[in-house]
C-alpha cells in the first residue's frame, strides 16, 4: 500500500510536466475564476479555454484515453487523471465548456453518427471550435428523465420537426449543437418511443432562456423548440432506440456531477471561523459542541477522500470505477447543507450577512444557498439511494406502474 | 384543563389569515424581495389600521390591551404570509422593550404610536459574529450620549426608533449594562444596509456616534432586561416559525400529491412520504412547546425562559427542516427563483438567527433546566 | 389558555380522591414493580392486581367510560385520565395485566358477540377474575398484520378446528382467553378470508413458550394451536369478517402501546449522569456537545409533553383524539436509543458495564438495551411514518401488488 | 498510486474468512455468549496455530513479521466473525505496548510467548466513568509495587498478564506516568469480572494491593507510550468494526431480499432500501478511512494519530448504525435472543467503547487538525 506513482505513471507524470512547462505557466493557489462566469461563458474566459483546449488537442493531451489523431493518445483512465493533477498546477483555463460535450455528447455520436458526422463535427469539438450540450431534461421528466414530452414528427421528405422544451440545459448560451433526446411515438410505452438526433442550437427555432435559482445564479437554462427541423442523417441510432441511445450518454453524467466537491467548502474553513469567534465559553474552535461537528464531517470528507484513492488505485489496476459518484454527492450536498447552516448559527446575527460584510466573506452563507441545488441536480439524494440499492446492493426496484403501459395513457398530474 | 386558544381567539386567527391572504400574498413578498423597498409600506399601513400593533398594548397607553395570546395567533398567521413588515421588529422588541423597562413617561411617548402604526421600532444588540456577551458590547452611553457600532439591524434601514443595548462604563461587564432609546433621524446616527440573505426583511448597521439617546430602565439592568425582552421575543416569533413551516409542509404536500413520476405521484414513494410524515411530527412538537410558551408569556409564569427557549429551538428546528426539504421535495423547480420555496428557506434562516442562534439558545435552555431541576 | 380543571373536572377530582383516600393509602415515589415481572405474572403482584380491580369495578372506576352496572358510570375520556391521574398518586398495582383486555377484546366482544358471550364474560374480565390476550400476529405478518395463516376449518357438526401459530402475544401465559383472528379461506383475497374467534387459552391444544429477548427479557409468547375446537357461538362476526373486526380491535392498540415513554429515562437523568461525569474540559453537564443534545432531547420531550396536553384538552372539549400516539413512539423510541448511547459514551470504559455496578444503576445500558425493541413493537418506525403520511397528511398508500389477489396466490418469501 | 492490499494481503484474508467460517460460527459466538466460559479456548488454540497471534511480531522474537497490512486484514477477519478470542486485547494492545515501550529483554520474554499463543494479555487505562485524564489516574507505582483499582479491563478474567497506565509520584499529573507489565496470576492481585453489553468478551475489574510489577518504557512517558498503543489498536479495532458492519449490511440486505409483506420483498419499499443504501455509505467511508489508517500504520507516518482518530470514529458510527439499523430491517424477529442481530449490536458497543468513547476520539481528532493546519 503506497501513494507513489507506478514506474510507468512516474514516467508519464515527468512527461506531462515537462510538456505543461513548455506550454503554460505554472501558478501559486486557485485560478481566479467565477464558476458562475464560467457558465455564462465570459468572453475572455472562453477565449482562453478555447486557446488552451487547441494546444493540448494537437498534443494529445485534449481526451487522453482516445486514439492518437483524435486529440488523445490512447492513454490509460489513470494518465488522464495524472494530466489533470498536474495541469491543475499551471495557470490555464481548463476545459469547463468542453466537459459536457466531449464527456457525454461526441462519445455518443461516435457511437451512433456517420461517417460523415465524425469527420465533420469529433475534431471541432475536441480542439475547442465547437461546444455541444445535452437536451434531455424536460419540466415533466426530473427524476423520471424518460417522462419526456418534446416531439419529434417526421416530414414527407423524410426530414423530421421538433416541437416542446428542455429544462436544465448547461451552456446552452454558448453551444453550437445539441444533442436531444425526442418523443417519435406516444403510443408505445414510455422507453420504447424515443429517438435522439443532434442539432444546430443556432437555429432560429431554438430559444434560450436562462434560468434563475434560488441562489441568484443561472447556471441553467430553458429552451423552446420551434418547428425546429432537422434531417434523418442527424439522428443518433434507430427510429424508437432513443432510451438505449440515451444510456451511452447518461452513464458518464452522473460521474461528471458526482465530483462536485461543493466549492471545497468544509471543515477546514469551519476551523478558520471557528478559530475567530468567541462563544460563552470561549473559542469557538475549544467549543466541544463545534469539536464534535468537526470530526463528523471530517471522517466523511476525509472517508471520501480515500475512497476516490481506491477508485483511482482500481483504475490504475484497469478495473471498472465502482459506485463513488452517487456515494459523493449524497455524502457533500448534505454536508455543505449542514456545515453552512452550523456555520451561519455560530456567527450568530452576522450569519444573515452576504458577501464581504460576511464572516469569512460570505463562504458559508453561499454555500448554504447552492446546497439545496446540489441535492438535486444531477440525481436527488432520493434518486442516488436507489440507484445505490438498485446497482449496487442488487435490492429491487421501484414498483412500476406506468411499465408497458403507452405513453399517453400514463396518469400525469396537473 | 384547557391548553388551546379561545374560540375568540381561533376566530381573530382566521380574520388575520383571511386579511392577509388578501393583502399579503407570496406576489407581495416577491415585489419587496426584488425591489428597492424593505417593507410594504402600504401592507403596513392596513396592519396597523387593523389595530395589530396594539394588540398586546395596554389601553391605557393606545393599545388594544387583548393580550399575548391574540398577539400569538396574529404572529403565527404573520409568519405564514412571510409578512414584508417591520411587525416583529417594532411590536416583540420595541415595545416590549419599553413594556419591560420604560418609565410611564416613555410609554406614553412611544406605545401610542406604536398601536397607531405611526412609529417603526427595533432592537440592536450584537455588535460582531459569535455570542452577545455583556463584555462584548462596546456601546458606550455616558451623559446621554451613545457611540458605537451595532449590526444586522432588523428592519434598520426603515425604523424611526431603536432601543440599544450599551455599557455606560467601560469594563464593567453586566454591571454596567443599560438600555436606552436613540431616534434614528436624530445627528450622530448613520445606517448603512446590510445585504442579507432574506430580501423581503430589511437590515442594516447601525453606527452611533455621540447620539442623544434616553436611558431605558436602570444601569446594570440592561442585560436582564435585554434578556426578559428576547424572551418575550422568541415565542412570538415561535409562532410565526411554526405558521412558516406549516405552509412548507402543505406546499411540499400539494406538490408531491399532483407531481406525477413514473406514473404515479411522487406523494406515493415512502422516500417523499416519510419525509412529510418527519416534518410533520417536527412541526406538532414545535406547535405544542410553542402554546406553552404562549402559555407562560400571557401568565407572566416563573418558567417563562424555559418555555421561551424550548419554543424557540423547537420551532428553529421544524422551520429549518421543513423549508429545506421543502425545495427537496419540488425537485429542480423548488430551486428556481421563480418559485415561493426559497423565501421560506431564507426566511426560515433569518427567523432563526435574528434573535439569536439556535446555540446561544440551547445553551441558555439547559442553564434554565439546571436551575429548575437543581 | 389554563391548566386548571374545568369546575365538572374539579368536583370529579375531589370525588375521586376521597374514594382513593377510602379505599387505598397515598404513596410517595413510585410503586415498586418490575415491568418484566409483571408481563411473567409474579403471583402476589398479579394477586394485589386482582384485588385492586375488583374494588375498582364495584365502584364504578374499572372502566369510566362504560356504563353504570358494567364496571363504569358513564364518564367521560377526561374523567378516566384524571383517574389515573389521582389513581398513580396511591399504592394499588393499577391494571397492567387487564389493560389488553379490557382496552382491545372485551370491547371487541362487546360489539360482535351473542347475548350469553356478554353476560359470562364481560364482568369477569372488568372486575379481573379473568384475563384476556390477543392473538393476531403471527411470524410471517409481522408489519403486514392481514398475512396470516393460521386455519380455522368448519367441521360437519358445526365446530371450528383451529391450527397454527401466533406471536409476539402479552401475557398469554396467565390469560384465560383470548380473541383470535383466522384464516377461514385462502382462495380469496388477503382481508376477505378471515374471521375472529375467541377461545379457551387453557385448551389442552394451546402451547404457550415464551419469546428471549435481545435485552434479555421474555414480555412476549409464541404460541401454537393444535387442533383447538371451538364452538361457532365463539365466532365474533360474520365468516370472512374478520379484518373488519380487529380493525375495532387495532384501533385501540396502537394507543395503548404508544403511550411508551421509554421507562421514563430522559433528559433528567442524563443530567444527572452530566453531572457526576469529568470530561478534558470539566464537568461533562459544562460540555457544550453534551448541553447541545440535552436541549435537543429536551424540546421533543417537552413538545410530546405539551402535544397530550392538546390532545388531553381535545378530549375534554368531547373531540377526537388525534394521531399524537404513532408521534410519541416515533419520538420516544429513537430518542431512547440516541440518548442511552449518548450517555454510555459519556460514562466511557465503564459505558459497557451493566446492572449495579454501572453509572446509575445500568439505566442507560436498560434503555439502550431495550430501545430496538421499543422501535419495532406495535408498529415499526416505518410503518408509523406510512401512517402519519396516509392517514394524518392523506399521503397515497403505497403500491399494493397484493391487491385483489388470492391469499394463496401471494408471493411468499423463503 | 497503490491504495489497495497487496495480493498476497487478499490471499491470507481469504484464508482468514474461510477458517473462520469453519472454526467460528455464530453458534461458537452464542456459546460463549450464553456460557459461564468468557472465550472459546480451543478457536484461541487454532488461532495462534495459524500464527495469526505473531502477524506483526518481528521475526527476532518469535513472530511472522509479516506486518501490519497482513494483521489488518485478519482483524477484519476477527471482526466479521466477532470471534471469541483475546485476539485485540492481546495482540493489539499488550503486544503493542510492548514494542512500543518495551526494552529488548521484556520482548524477548513475552513476545515469543504471544506468538506460540502461550500468553493472554491486555492493557488497563480506566478507573472510572468519564474521560481518562493523567490526573484521574490514581493507580500508583513505587518500587516495582502497584496499588490501586482499573475497571472494565477487556479479557480480565482469563488474561495472564496485563499492562497497567500508573502514577509514579502523587500529583505528578502526566509527568508521573508511566507503563508496567504485571502478572496477574501473582500476589496482590484481584479480578472481578463485570457483568456487560456483550457477553462474548470477558471483562473485569482489576484490583492491585502492592501487586510485584516491572516498569514498561520511562517514567513520564507513560501517558504517551499508551496513547501510541492506542492508535495503533484503534486503527486494528476499525478492521474489526468494519468487518462487523459489513456483516451487519449483509444480513439486513438477505433478509430484506427473502422477507416478503404486503406480496412484496421488503427490500422493495424505499424506508428499507435507503437504510440499507445509508448502510453502504457509512461502511464504504469507513473502510476508506480504515485502509488510509492501515497505510499510516505500515509506514509509520507522522500523519498516524489522525488516522487513527478518523478510522476510529468513522468504523465505531458506521459499525453503531448498522448493527442497529440491522434489527430494525428485521423487525421482531431482530429483536429475539435466538437471532445473532443482537450480538452485532452489543459488539459494536463494546469496540465503541472499549479503547476509549467516540467522544474521547472526535477531541484527539480535532487537536491533531488543529496542529496540522495550525
Amino acid at each position: 500500500m503506497d501513494f507513489e506513482d507506478s514506474p510507468e505513471e512516474a514516467a508519464f507524470r515527468k512527461e506531462v510536466r515537462t510538456w505543461l512547462d513548455g506550454n503554460a505557466t505554472r501558478r501559486e493557489g486557485k485560478r481566479k475564476i467565477d464558476p458562475e462566469d464560467m457558465e455564462n461563458g465570459a468572453a475572455n474566459e472562453m477565449a482562453a479555454s478555447k486557446a488552451w483546449q487547441k494546444v493540448k488537442a494537437k498534443a494529445g493531451y485534449a481526451r487522453i484515453t482516445w486514439p492518437k489523431g483524435m486529440g488523445g493518445i490512447g492513454g490509460t483512465p489513470m494518465q488522464s487523471i495524472i494530466f489533470g493533477q498536474e495541469e491543475s498546477k499551471y495557470d490555464v483555463a481548463n476545459g469547463g465548456p468542453f466537459a459536457i460535450g466531449l464527456g457525454m455528447c461526441i462519445p455518443t455520436l461516435m457511437a451512433y453518427g456517420d461517417e460523415d458526422a465524425k469527420k465533420r463535427y469529433v475534431w471541432p469539438a475536441v480542439q475547442g471550435d465547437e461546444i455541444w450540450c445535452q437536451l434531455f431534461s424536460e419540466p415533466a421528466g426530473g427524476s423520471d428523465v424518460a417522462n419526456l414530452r418534446t416531439k419529434a414528427e417526421k416530414n414527407a421528405d423524410g426530414t423530421w420537426t421538433i416541437n416542446g422544451s428542455k429544462i436544465w440545459t448547461t451552456g446552452a448560451q454558448f453551444s453550437n449543437f445539441g444533442i436531444i433526446l425526442t418523443r417519435t411515438d406516444p403510443n408505445v410505452p414510455k422507453h420504447k418511443g424515443l429517438t435522439m438526433f443532434y442539432i444546430d442550437m443556432k437555429d432560429p427555432g431554438v430559444d434560450i432562456r436562462p434560468i434563475k435559482q434560488a441562489s441568484g445564479g443561472s447556471g441553467f437554462n430553458e429552451i423552446f423548440f420551434t418547428d425546429v427541423k432537422v434531417k434523418d442523417s442527424q439522428r443518433l441510432g434507430e427510429v424508437g432506440q432513443g432510451w438505449q441511445v440515451a444510456l451511452t450518454t447518461l452513464m458518464h453524467e452522473r460521474l461528471a456531477v458526482g465530483g462536485g466537491t461543493g466549492g471545497g467548502l468544509d471543515v477546514a474553513q469551519l476551523m478558520t471561523l471557528a478559530r475567530g469567534i468567541e462563544l460563552e465559553d470561549g473559542p469557538a474552535v475549544k467549543n466541544a459542541a463545534v469539536r464534535e461537528k468537526m470530526a463528523d464531517w471530517y471522517v466523511r470528507s476525509a472517508g471520501l477522500r480515500y475512497t476516490t484513492m481506491r477508485t483511482m488505485t482500481a483504475l490504475s489496476q484497469g478495473k471498472q470505477p465502482g459506485p463513488e459518484a452517487s456515494i459523493a454527492k449524497i455524502v457533500v450536498a448534505s454536508k455543505l447543507q449542514d456545515l453552512s447552516a452550523f456555520a451561519m448559527d455560530l456567527e450568530g446575527e452576522a450569519g444573515i450577512l452576504m458577501g464581504e460584510e460576511a464572516p469569512v466573506g460570505g463562504a458559508f452563507q453561499g454555500g448554504w444557498l447552492s446546497s439545496p441545488g446540489l441535492r438535486i441536480a444531477g440525481g436527488t439524494d432520493e434518486i442516488l439511494r436507489n440507484i445505490i440499492a438498485e446497482r449496487v446492493l442488487g435490492l429491487p426496484g421501484d414498483i412500476r406502474v406506468d411499465k408497458d403501459v403507452p405513453f399517453n395513457k400514463i396518469p400525469t398530474g396537473r | 384543563m384547557n391548553f388551546d386558544f379561545s374560540d375568540d381567539q381561533k376566530m381573530l386567527k382566521d380574520q388575520a389569515r383571511k386579511f392577509l391572504s388578501e393583502k399579503c400574498t407570496t406576489k407581495t413578498v416577491r415585489t419587496v424581495f426584488e425591489g428597492e423597498a424593505h417593507h410594504d409600506a402600504a401592507l403596513w399601513k392596513q396592519v396597523a389600521e387593523m389595530g395589530w400593533t396594539g394588540t398586546a398594548i395596554p389601553e391605557a397607553f393606545g393599545g388594544l390591551g387583548l393580550g399575548y395570546l391574540e398577539l400569538c395567533v396574529i404572529a403565527e398567521e404573520m409568519g405564514r404570509a412571510l409578512a414584508p413588515v417591520p411587525f416583529s421588529s417594532t411590536v416583540y422588541l420595541f415595545a416590549e422593550a419599553l413594556l419591560i423597562a420604560g418609565s410611564d413617561a416613555q410609554k406614553k411617548t412611544y406605545l401610542p404610536q406604536i398601536a397607531e402604526g405611526k412609529l417603526i421600532g427595533t432592537f440592536a444588540r450584537a455588535e460582531g459574529p459569535g455570542a452577545v456577551l455583556p463584555k462584548n458590547i462596546r456601546t458606550t452611553l455616558k451623559g446621554g450620549k451613545l457611540s458605537g457600532k451595532k449590526i444586522a439591524v432588523v428592519d434598520g434601514p426603515i425604523a424611526d426608533h431603536v432601543v440599544v443595548l450599551a455599557q455606560t462604563s467601560e469594563g464593567a461587564g453586566e454591571r454596567g449594562l443599560q438600555l436606552c432609546v436613540v431616534d434614528l433621524k436624530g445627528a450622530g446616527v448613520t445606517r448603512t444596509t446590510n445585504a442579507t440573505l432574506d430580501a423581503s426583511r430589511g437590515h442594516s448597521d447601525i453606527t452611533f456616534d455621540n447620539a442623544s439617546a434616553e436611558p431605558l430602565g436602570k444601569a446594570g439592568e440592561g442585560w436582564s432586561d435585554a434578556s426578559r425582552v428576547l424572551d418575550r421575543a422568541a415565542i412570538l416569533m415561535a409562532f410565526e416559525q411554526v405558521g412558516g413551516a406549516d405552509v412548507c409542509l402543505a406546499m411540499a404536500k400539494d406538490y408531491a400529491l399532483n407531481r406525477y413520476a413514473f406514473g404515479r405521484p411522487i406523494a406515493s414513494f415512502q422516500a417523499i412520504k416519510h419525509k412529510l410524515a418527519d416534518m410533520y411530527v417536527n412541526n406538532e412538537l414545535a406547535r405544542s412547546n410553542a402554546y406553552y410558551g404562549a402559555w407562560a408569556l400571557s401568565t407572566g409564569a416563573r418558567e417563562l425562559p424555559l418555555a421561551a427557549a424550548s419554543a424557540r429551538v423547537s420551532a428553529t428546528q421544524a422551520f429549518d427542516y421543513a423549508s429545506k426539504e421543502n425545495i427537496q421535495t419540488h425537485g429542480g423547480i423548488g430551486f428556481t427563483w421563480q418559485m415561493d420555496c426559497h423565501f421560506y428557506y431564507k426566511r426560515a434562516k433569518e427567523t432563526g438567527l435574528v434573535l439569536g442562534p439556535q446555540r446561544a439558545w440551547k445553551d441558555k435552555l439547559v442553564t434554565e433546566l439546571e436551575t429548575s431541576n437543581a
